[in-house]
C-alpha cells in the first residue's frame, strides 16, 4: 500500500462535509477546492470525511482531531454545538467552521453575508425582468435559506417596488427532478427569472430555463454559469474556497487566524460571477446600477434583510 | 384557477406520475406473482443510472433507455434468484437490492464519471419523453389485459395465490416468477431512466426521492391491477402537483405543510375510500 | 372386475424410502398399480400413505429408490391446491386455457367445463369462486381438474374425506368409470367401507412399510383394520344413562348468506350427545361459528349459565385451531389462555401447559417424536387428535365438535369417539356436527337433520332410521 | 429444538456468507484504484481499534438496535411497520422539544424526555395501527406514508414554532449539560442508551417467548384466523403492537437525542429506521439475533465512514457491502439446508 497520512514537517489539513457530502456542485464541493489549492499550493496534506447524518459529526471531527491534523475544517453551521465541544476539550488543536459561530479561542469561524449576494441577483433580476415577475426556489425551508430568499426579494423591490417575487420550496437539495418541475411551474406561473438556491435539486431548474427563451436562471455557491451558457445570468457566489483556503495559508505561516470572520461583498467572498456569457445582454446601463448598489451595501447605506422579519420591515433606499 | 394553471396541473400530475406508473407497474406484475417487490426503490435507481452511463457513452439517449431498463431488469434478476432460488426472504432481498443499487450507483459515479454525487450531464430525450408518457399508459392498459385475458395472465395470477395449485398444473412456478421480477425490475429501471434521461439529462444521488416506495403504495392502492395502480400514480402525482401550485399562494399554510400534502392524501383515503385490500393469497410468500 | 384386458403396470414403486428430520416416513416400499384398477392404501395415521403418494406424483423425492410410471400422473390433494380466487374453469383448465388468438376462449373454456363435469356425473358451476364453494365441491373441482388432463395413473388421498355419503357414491361411480376405461387408480382412505366396495386390491402400511397386500375379495375389512393397527380395534364407550340438564338453548337462530341460518330452534343438555346430520353447506358452519361467536346473527344462543365452560373443535384445524409453526406444548397453551392454570401472572404458565400436552397425548394416542416438535410436522390424523384432545382437557360443560374424526385413521377414531362419549357420561353437553351418518348414529342421543338452513327432522339416536335420515338430509319432505 | 448440529451448520453458512461479502467488498476497492489491506485495516481499525472507536460501533449499533427491536416486534404480529423511520424522528422531536423546555431534575427530564419519545413515537405507530383496526387499512401504505408526514412536520416545527435561534439550523435548542445521558465508555459518546436498548431487547424477548401478551401477539401473524377464534382481539393487537413497535422506534429517537446529539435535528437519522429493516430481518425477528446483527451493522457504518478516506470509496458504498451481506446472510438458510442434504 502506498504512505497514509502526512510526512512530518507537512501542513495536515482535515475538513467534515455536512450531510450534502462531496458532489454537491456547491457549498462542500467549494470548501473542497479550497483545501484542494492548499495541497496544491502549500503543499498540504488533506483528508475528508463526509457524513451521513447530523449524527455523524462528532465522530467525524473526533476522528481527525485523534489523527492530529493541524486544522479541522467544519463545514456548515449544524456542526456548531458539536465543534464547541470538541473545541473545549482540544484547546491545542485548531479548528474552523463555515457558517456559524463558535465562540472558542482556537476556533475560526466563517460567516457569509448571504443575504448582500442575494441582494444584488435580486437587483439584477428585477432589472433583467421583462414580465417584472421574478421567482426564488429554494431548497429547503431553512433559516440560511431564508437568508438567501429575503436578501432577494429586498434586492429586487430596491430596483422596483411593483416586481412580484414568487417563492418555492423543493422540500429537498437532493430531487433534480422536483427542481425541474418546480421551475417550470414557476415559469409557467408569469416569472422568466429564478434565482435557484436548492443544491443539487437546483441544476433543475437551470435545465427549466434551458428550453425557454427568454427565461434566466441565476446559480448558487460555484459558479455554475458554464453549466448553460447564456442562460444562467449570473451565479450568485459564496468562495467557501476563498475563505478555507485563507484559512488553511494562515496556519502555514504559524499564525493561526481566531475569531469571527464575516466575509461579505467588500471581500470578494461573496457576490456575482462575471457575466462571462451574459455581459452583452445585460448591457452597460444595467451593470453600471449594480455596482452603484454593491457599493452602497459595502458602504453601509443599504443594510439588506436576512429574515422574512426583517424583510416584512424592510424599506428601499433612494440612492 | 385560470386555464394556464389547470394545464400546468394536468401536465404536472402526468409527469410526476409517469416514473411512479412504470414502478407500480413493475410492482403490480411482481406481486401477482407472490414477490413483494420492496427493492423497486433501488431498481429506479439503477435504471436511472445505467441510462445516463450508457448515454454519456454513446451520446444516444434511446440507447441509455434500453440501458436503464437492463440495469433495473439485472436488479430485478438478482431478486429473483434471491427470493425463489436462494430461498431468501423478499423483504430481506429487497431490503438488500436496495442498499446494494442506491450504494453502487454513488460508487459507479466515482469509478466511472470520477466524480461524487452526481454525474455530468448527458443527452437527453427532451421533448421526446412524451412517447416515455404515452408508452405508461400504453403499458398500464396492454398489462391489465395480459393479466385478465390471457393465458399466461391467468396463470401469473395463480401462481401468486396458490403457486402449488399451478405446479399441480404442471407450470413450474418458480420459472414464472423468476420472470416476472425480472419484468418489474425492467419497469421499474425504465422509470428510473424516465427521471435521468427522459424529464432530466442526470444522475444524481437521491434522485429517486422514494418513488419507488410510492409505487409500491401505488400498487396497493390500486389493488393489484394495473390500471388501479396507474389510477393511484396520478392521484399522487396530482397532489404533488396541486402543493407545486399552491406554495406560497396559500400564505397562512408552511411550505413543509404543503409538501406533506399528497401523502396526507395518501393516509385519509386509507382511512376512507380505499377500505380493505386484499393482497394476492401468496403474495411475500416463499415457494 | 378382473376382465380380459391386459393389467398392465401403469405405476411401480421400487425400494422407496423417505426420512424426515427424526423420523422415516416410508422405508422401503415396493407397490405396483395396474391399469384398470382400483387400488386401495390404509394406514394408521402416520403411516407414510400421504407422503408415498407426493413421491409416486414427484412432489417429493424419495431418499432411496425409483419410481416408474407409464404415462402422466395426477394427484387429488387431500388438503386441496386450488386457487381459491379464481373461477372454477379457470382452475380445471389451468395452463390448458383454451384460445382466441392471445386470448382464452372464455366461453369454449365454460363450455369444456360443464361438458366434463357432466360426462363424470359433478354437476358444478362452471363460474362459482373456489374460495366461495364448500369443501365437497373444492374436491369436485380438484378431481375436475385431474381428470382434465386425463392421467394414466390417478392418485386420490382421501377424496372422499369432505364428501357426503350420496356425493361419495357419485364420485365412485366416477372413479369407476374411469377405471373401466383403462386409468390406474390409487386411492387413500380411512373408510374400510369405501375399500371393500370399490377397491380390487388393498395395500396396508404401517409404520412406513407395507404389511399386507391382497385382493378385497380375500380380505374383510375386520382382517384390514386388524393389520392396520396390528391388533384389534379398541371399542366405543359404552352410554351410560345420565341426569338431564339444560346447558344450551338456541332459539330462531338466522344467519346471512346463501348457507345460512333460517330459523333454527336447539336445546342441548347435560349429559347428552345432540348430533347434527346433514349435507355439508346446509348451515353447518352458519351454526357452529354462531354459537362459537364469530358471526353476527338474529335470534339468541344462550348458555345456561354466563360461566359454562366450552371446548371448540373447529371444521378446519389448520386453520382455525392450531398454530402450525407452534409446539405441541405451545397449542395446549394458546387458544386457553381465559383458563387460569395456563398463565402465572401475565406469563404463560408452561409447565402446566406440559402437563396437559402429556395427557392429551396419552389420552388420544398422539404420535409425535416429541411435545416441543411443530405440529406442522405431525400428520394430519394426529394434528386432529391433538385439537380434539385440547378442547376436552378442560371438562367443559358444553362441546361443540365439527367431524371430529375427519382424516383420522379407524383405530383413532374409535378412540376419538370413546372420548366423546366418556364425556358425555361425564356429564358434558355435546353438540356433534358430523358429516359422516354412521358417527352420528353411533354416538348421537339424539339426531336433528339440518337441511337448507332449518331442522327438518328430529330423532332419537337409538330408533333414528338410516334411510329416513338420508331422505331428509336430500330435502325429501 | 433445535440441534447443536443444524447451529453450527447455520454458522457455516453465516461464515460462508460473510467470505463471499468479504471478496465483493476486496474487488469494489480494487476497483476503486485502493489497497483492500488498507481498506479492511482502516475498517476494522475504525470500527474496533479502539475504546474511542468501539464505542462509536456501539453508538451506531444502538441507534440501529432500537427501531430494529420495534419492527421485529410488528413483523412477528404479521405487521409490516416500515415506519419505523418516521416514529424515531418524531421521538426524538418530542424529546428535544421536553428537553429544551422542561426545567426538572436531570434524571427527571432524562425520564421525561426519554418518555415522551417513545410516547410520540407510539402514536404516530398508533395512528397506523388504528387505520388498520379500524378501517382496515393496509399498515405498509399507512407507516411508509407516516414517514413522510413525520419529515415535514418535523421540518415544519424546528424551522418553525421549536425553532432555537433565528440563524439555527433545523433543530431544537441544545439540551443543558445535566440533562445529557449518563456516558457509558469514558471518552466516547456512548451513553447508556445501550444499556436501554440491551434492556429493551431482553425485556422483547421476555414477552415474545414467555407471556400471554407475547403468545397472542405471535398467533395473530402466524395464525390470525386460529387466534381470532381463540378470543384475541385483531384489531386490538394491530393497534397495540404497532403502538408498541412505534414506541421502541420512538425511544431510539428520544435516545440519539438524549444521549448522542444533545439535539434534534432533523437530519439525525441516516436512514436508520430503514437499514434497522434489513437488521430486524437479517436477525431474524429474534432479539437476541439482532442485537448481534446491529453490533454487525455498527461495525460497518463505523468502519465504513473511516475507510471512505483511506480507500477512496464514498460513504455511500458501505451500503453496498451491507446490501450484499444482508442479501449474503439470508440466504444461509439455503446453504445450510443444502449442507444438510449433502451430509
Ligand atoms: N415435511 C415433514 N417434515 C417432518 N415430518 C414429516 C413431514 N411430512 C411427513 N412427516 C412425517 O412422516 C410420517 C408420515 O406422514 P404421512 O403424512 O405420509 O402419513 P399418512 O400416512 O398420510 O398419515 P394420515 O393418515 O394422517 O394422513 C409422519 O410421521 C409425519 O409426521
Ligand atoms: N408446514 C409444514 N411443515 C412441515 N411439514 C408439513 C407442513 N405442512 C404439512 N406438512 C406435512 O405434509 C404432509 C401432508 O400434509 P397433509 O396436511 O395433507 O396431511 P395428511 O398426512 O394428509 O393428514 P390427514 O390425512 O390425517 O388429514 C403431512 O405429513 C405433514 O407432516
Ligand atoms: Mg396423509
Ligand atoms: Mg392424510
Amino acid at each position: 500500500g502506498h504512505h497514509v497520512g502526512p510526512r512530518p514537517g507537512q501542513l495536515s489539513l482535515g475538513m467534515v462535509t455536512d450531510v450534502g457530502g462531496l458532489g454537491d456542485r456547491s457549498f462542500n464541493d467549494s470548501a473542497y477546492r479550497g483545501l484542494l489549492r492548499a495541497r496544491d499550493q502549500l503543499g498540504a496534506y488533506v483528508e475528508v470525511l463526509q457524513s451521513r447524518s447530523a449524527a455523524d459529526y462528532q465522530p467525524n471531527i473526533e476522528a481527525l482531531t485523534n489523527q492530529r491534523v493541524d486544522m479541522t475544517f467544519a463545514i456548515g453551521f449544524l456542526m456548531s454545538t458539536d465543534l464547541d465541544q470538541i473545541a473545549r476539550n482540544h484547546p491545542d488543536r485548531h479548528y474552523a467552521i463555515i457558517d456559524a459561530v463558535v465562540d472558542d479561542p482556537n476556533v475560526v469561524s466563517v460567516t457569509f453575508r448571504e443575504q448582500d449576494g442575494s441582494f444584488l441577483a435580486g437587483a439584477l433580476a428585477a432589472m433583467m425582468s421583462t414580465t417584472k415577475h421574478i421567482a426564488f426556489l429554494g431548497g429547503e425551508d431553512v433559516p440560511l435559506l431564508r437568508k438567501f430568499e429575503a436578501g432577494y426579494t429586498a434586492g429586487a423591490h430596491e430596483v422596483d417596488p411593483s416586481v412580484t417575487v414568487d417563492v418555492k420550496y423543493v422540500g429537498s437539495f437532493d430531487d433534480v427532478a422536483a427542481g425541474q418541475e418546480l421551475g417550470n411551474v414557476l415559469y409557467n406561473g408569469g416569472a422568466d427569472i429564478i434565482f435557484a438556491a436548492a443544491g443539487t435539486a437546483g441544476l433543475g431548474a437551470i435545465n427549466a430555463a434551458k428550453s425557454r427563451s427568454g427565461a434566466y436562471v441565476i446559480g448558487v455557491d460555484s459558479d455554475q454559469d458554464a453549466l448553460a451558457p447564456g442562460k444562467i445570468l449570473t451565479s450568485m457566489v459564496k468562495h467557501v474556497d476563498v475563505a478555507v483556503f485563507d484559512v488553511a495559508r494562515g496556519m502555514q505561516q504559524h499564525r493561526p487566524i481566531a475569531g469571527h470572520l464575516t466575509l461579505g461583498l467588500s471581500d470578494d467572498a461573496i457576490g456575482l460571477t462575471n457575466f462571462t456569457f451574459t455581459r452583452t445582454a445585460i448591457g452597460a446601463a444595467r451593470l453600471r446600477r449594480l455596482s452603484a448598489i454593491r457599493r452602497a451595501i459595502i458602504a453601509g447605506k443599504i443594510v439588506p434583510p436576512d429574515t422574512r422579519e426583517a424583510l416584512a420591515a424592510w424599506k428601499p433606499v433612494a440612492l | 384557477m385560470t386555464l394556464a394553471l389547470l394545464v400546468t396541473l394536468l401536465t404536472l400530475t402526468v409527469l410526476k406520475a409517469t416514473p411512479i406508473i412504470f414502478a407500480a407497474l413493475g410492482g403490480t406484475i411482481s406481486e401477482r406473482s407472490g414477490v413483494v417487490n420492496i427493492g423497486l426503490e433501488g431498481m429506479m435507481a439503477a435504471g436511472a443510472f445505467g441510462a445516463v452511463y450508457a448515454t454519456s457513452a454513446t451520446g444516444n439517449p434511446v440507447v441509455g433507455v434500453i440501458a436503464g431498463i437492463l440495469a433495473g431488469a439485472f436488479f430485478g434478476f438478482v431478486l429473483g434468484v434471491a427470493a425463489t432460488r436462494l430461498k431468501v426472504d423478499q423483504i430481506v432481498a429487497g431490503t438488500g437490492i436496495n442498499l446494494l443499487c442506491i450504494g453502487g450507483a454513488a460508487y459507479a459515479l466515482v469509478v466511472l464519471f470520477h466524480q461524487q454525487g452526481s454525474s455530468p450531464q448527458v443527452a437527453s430525450l427532451g421533448t421526446a419523453d412524451v412517447w416515455l408518457i404515452v408508452l405508461a399508459f400504453a403499458l398500464a392498459i396492454a398489462l391489465h389485459a395480459f393479466l385478465w385475458l390471457t393465458p399466461w395472465g391467468l396463470r401469473l395470477r395463480a401462481i401468486g395465490e396458490n403457486p402449488r395449485a399451478v405446479l399441480a398444473a404442471g407450470i413450474d412456478p418458480l420459472r414464472v416468477r423468476m420472470l416476472a421480477v425480472t419484468i418489474s425490475g425492467a419497469l421499474a429501471g425504465l422509470g428510473g431512466a424516465f427521471l435521468s434521461v427522459g424529464e432530466l439529462n442526470i444522475y444524481s444521488d437521491g434522485m429517486t426521492a422514494g418513488r419507488g416506495f410510492i409505487a409500491l403504495a401505488a400498487v396497493i392502492f390500486g389493488r393489484w391491477t394495473p390500471l388501479g395502480a396507474t389510477l393511484a400514480a396520478l392521484c399522487f402525482g396530482f397532489f404533488e402537483a396541486l402543493q407545486f401550485i399552491l406554495q406560497g399562494r396559500v400564505a397562512w399554510l408552511p411550505s413543509d405543510a404543503m409538501q406533506a400534502l399528497p401523502y396526507v392524501a395518501a393516509v385519509i383515503a386509507l382511512a376512507g375510500a380505499t377500505g380493505r385490500v386484499r393482497a394476492p393469497e401468496s403474495d411475500g410468500v416463499p415457494f | 372386475m378382473e376382465t380380459g384386458r391386459a393389467m398392465s403396470v401403469a405405476l411401480a414403486l421400487r425400494g422407496i424410502r423417505k426420512t424426515f428430520p427424526g423420523v422415516v416416513a416410508v422405508d422401503g416400499v415396493d407397490l405396483d398399480v395396474r391399469r384398470g384398477e382400483i387400488h386401495a392404501l390404509v394406514g394408521e395415521n402416520g403411516a407414510g400413505k400421504s407422503t408415498l403418494a407426493r413421491i409416486a406424483f414427484g412432489e417429493l423425492h424419495a431418499d432411496a429408490g425409483s419410481v416408474e410410471a407409464h404415462g402422466t400422473v395426477g394427484l387429488v390433494h387431500q388438503h386441496f391446491e386450488l386457487v381459491g380466487r379464481l373461477r372454477v374453469w379457470q382452475n380445471v383448465l389451468l395452463g390448458r386455457e383454451p384460445r382466441t388468438g392471445w386470448r382464452i376462449d372464455t366461453r369454449a373454456a365454460r363450455a369444456r367445463v360443464t361438458h366434463l363435469a357432466q360426462r363424470n356425473g359433478l354437476s358444478i358451476d362452471p363460474d362459482a369462486l373456489v374460495e366461495d364453494l364448500p369443501v365437497g365441491m373444492r374436491q369436485r373441482v380438484e378431481l375436475l381438474r385431474e381428470l382434465e388432463r386425463d392421467p394414466a395413473v390417478l392418485l386420490l388421498d382421501e377424496p372422499t374425506a369432505a364428501l357426503a355419503p350420496g356425493e361419495i357414491d357419485a364420485f365412485f361411480a366416477t372413479i369407476e368409470q374411469l377405471a373401466h376405461n383403462g386409468t390406474a387408480v390409487l386411492v387413500v382412505t380411512h373408510k374400510l367401507n369405501e375399500v371393500m366396495e370399490h377397491a380390487q386390491r388393498v395395500t396396508v402400511m404401517r409404520h412406513g412399510k407395507i404389511v399386507e397386500q391382497t385382493q378385497i375379495a380375500r380380505t374383510s375389512a375386520r382382517e384390514i383394520a386388524q393389520a392396520m393397527v396390528g391388533g384389534e380395534l379398541p371399542a366405543i364407550a359404552q352410554r351410560a344413562a345420565t341426569v338431564l340438564a339444560p346447558c344450551l338453548s338456541i332459539r330462531d337462530l338466522r344467519t346471512a348468506g346463501a348457507a345460512g341460518l333460517r330459523g333454527v330452534d336447539l336445546d342441548v343438555r347435560r349429559g347428552e350427545i345432540v348430533g347434527i346430520a346433514g349435507v355439508e353447506g346446509n348451515g353447518q358452519s352458519a351454526l357452529a361459528d354462531a354459537i362459537a361467536g364469530m358471526i353476527t346473527h338474529a335470534g339468541t344462543v344462550a348458555f345456561a349459565s354466563p360461566h359454562t365452560t366450552v371446548g371448540i373443535v373447529p371444521q378446519d384445524r389448520a386453520r382455525e385451531a392450531l398454530v402450525l409453526g407452534w409446539s405441541l406444548v405451545e397449542n395446549v397453551a394458546f387458544s386457553r389462555f381465559q383458563n387460569a392454570r395456563m398463565h402465572a401472572g401475565p406469563f404463560v404458565n408452561f409447565a402446566n401447559a406440559r402437563t396437559d400436552a402429556q395427557t392429551i397425548a396419552q389420552r388420544f394416542d398422539v404420535r409425535a417424536a416429541t411435545l416441543d416438535v411443530p405440529v406442522a410436522t405431525l400428520s394430519g390424523g394426529n394434528q386432529q387428535k391433538i385439537v380434539v384432545g385440547r378442547a376436552l382437557v378442560d371438562h367443559p360443560e358444553f362441546l361443540l365438535a365439527y367431524n371430529p374424526t375427519r382424516g383420522i385413521d379407524v383405530g383413532a377414531a374409535a378412540l376419538v369417539q370413546s372420548r366423546l362419549v366418556q364425556a358425555r357420561n361425564d356429564g358434558a353437553a355435546i353438540l356433534l356436527i358430523s358429516f359422516e351418518l354412521d358417527e352420528i348414529l353411533a354416538l348421537a342421543d339424539r339426531v336433528l337433520v339440518l337441511f337448507n338452513g332449518s331442522i327438518a327432522g328430529a330423532f332419537d339416536g337409538a330408533s333414528a332410521d338410516r334411510g329416513e335420515l338420508g331422505r331428509l338430509m336430500a330435502g325429501g319432505a | 429444538m433445535k440441534s447443536l448440529m443444524d447451529r453450527a451448520r447455520g454458522a457455516r453458512g453465516a461464515l460462508g456468507a460473510l467470505a463471499i461479502a468479504l471478496v465483493l467488498i476486496t474487488a469494489a476497492m480494487l476497483v476503486a484504484g485502493a489497497s483492500p489491506i488498507d481498506g479492511f485495516a482502516a475498517l476494522f481499525a475504525g470500527a474496533l481499534g479502539g475504546t474511542h472507536q468501539l464505542g462509536e460501533t456501539l453508538v451506531q449499533a444502538t441507534a440501529l438496535l432500537f427501531p430494529a427491536l420495534g419492527i421485529a416486534l410488528a413483523f412477528r404480529a404479521g405487521l409490516f411497520n416500515i415506519g419505523a423511520e418516521g416514529q424515531l424522528l418524531v421521538g426524538g422531536l418530542a424529546a428535544g422539544a421536553l428537553g429544551a423546555n422542561v426545567h426538572l431534575a436531570p434524571a427527571l427530564a432524562a425520564v421525561i424526555m426519554l418518555g415522551g419519545g417513545a410516547l410520540a413515537g407510539g402514536v404516530w405507530g398508533g395512528i397506523a395501527g388504528w387505520l388498520k383496526a379500524r378501517f382496515g387499512a393496509n399498515e405498509i401504505i399507512a407507516t411508509l406514508m407516516l414517514n413522510f408526514i413525520a419529515a415535514s412536520l418535523t421540518g415544519y416545527l424546528v424551522a418553525g414554532p421549536l425553532k432555537s435561534s433565528p440563524a439555527g439550523g433545523p433543530e431544537t435548542a441544545p439540551l443543558a449539560h445535566a440533562y445529557w445521558l449518563p456516558v457509558l465508555l469514558p471518552y466516547t459518546r456512548l451513553s447508556i442508551a445501550l444499556l436501554i436498548a440491551l434492556a429493551i431487547a431482553a425485556l422483547l424477548h421476555v414477552v415474545l417467548t414467555r407471556t400471554v401478551f407475547g403468545y397472542e401477539l405471535r398467533a395473530i401473524g402466524e395464525a390470525p384466523e386460529a387466534a381470532r377464534r381463540a378470543g384475541i382481539s385483531l384489531q386490538r393487537m394491530a393497534l397495540l403492537a404497532l403502538a408498541s413497535s412505534g414506541a421502541i422506534a420512538g425511544l431510539g429517537g428520544a435516545s440519539i437525542v438524549a444521549g448522542e446529539l444533545h439535539r434534534f435535528n432533523t437530519q439525525l437519522s441516516p436512514g436508520y429506521g430503514y437499514t434497522a429493516i434489513a437488521v430486524a430481518l437479517v436477525g431474524d425477528l429474534d432479539a437476541r439475533w439482532i442485537c448481534v446483527a446491529a453490533f454487525a451493522f455498527g461495525i460497518l457504518e463505523t468502519g465504513g465512514l473511516a475507510m471512505q478516506a483511506v480507500a477512496n470509496i464514498p460513504k455511500d458504498a458501505i451500503h453496498v457491502i451491507e446490501g450484499v451481506i444482508v442479501v449474503l446472510l439470508a440466504a444461509r438458510r439455503y446453504v445450510a439446508a443444502r449442507a444438510a442434504i449433502a451430509s
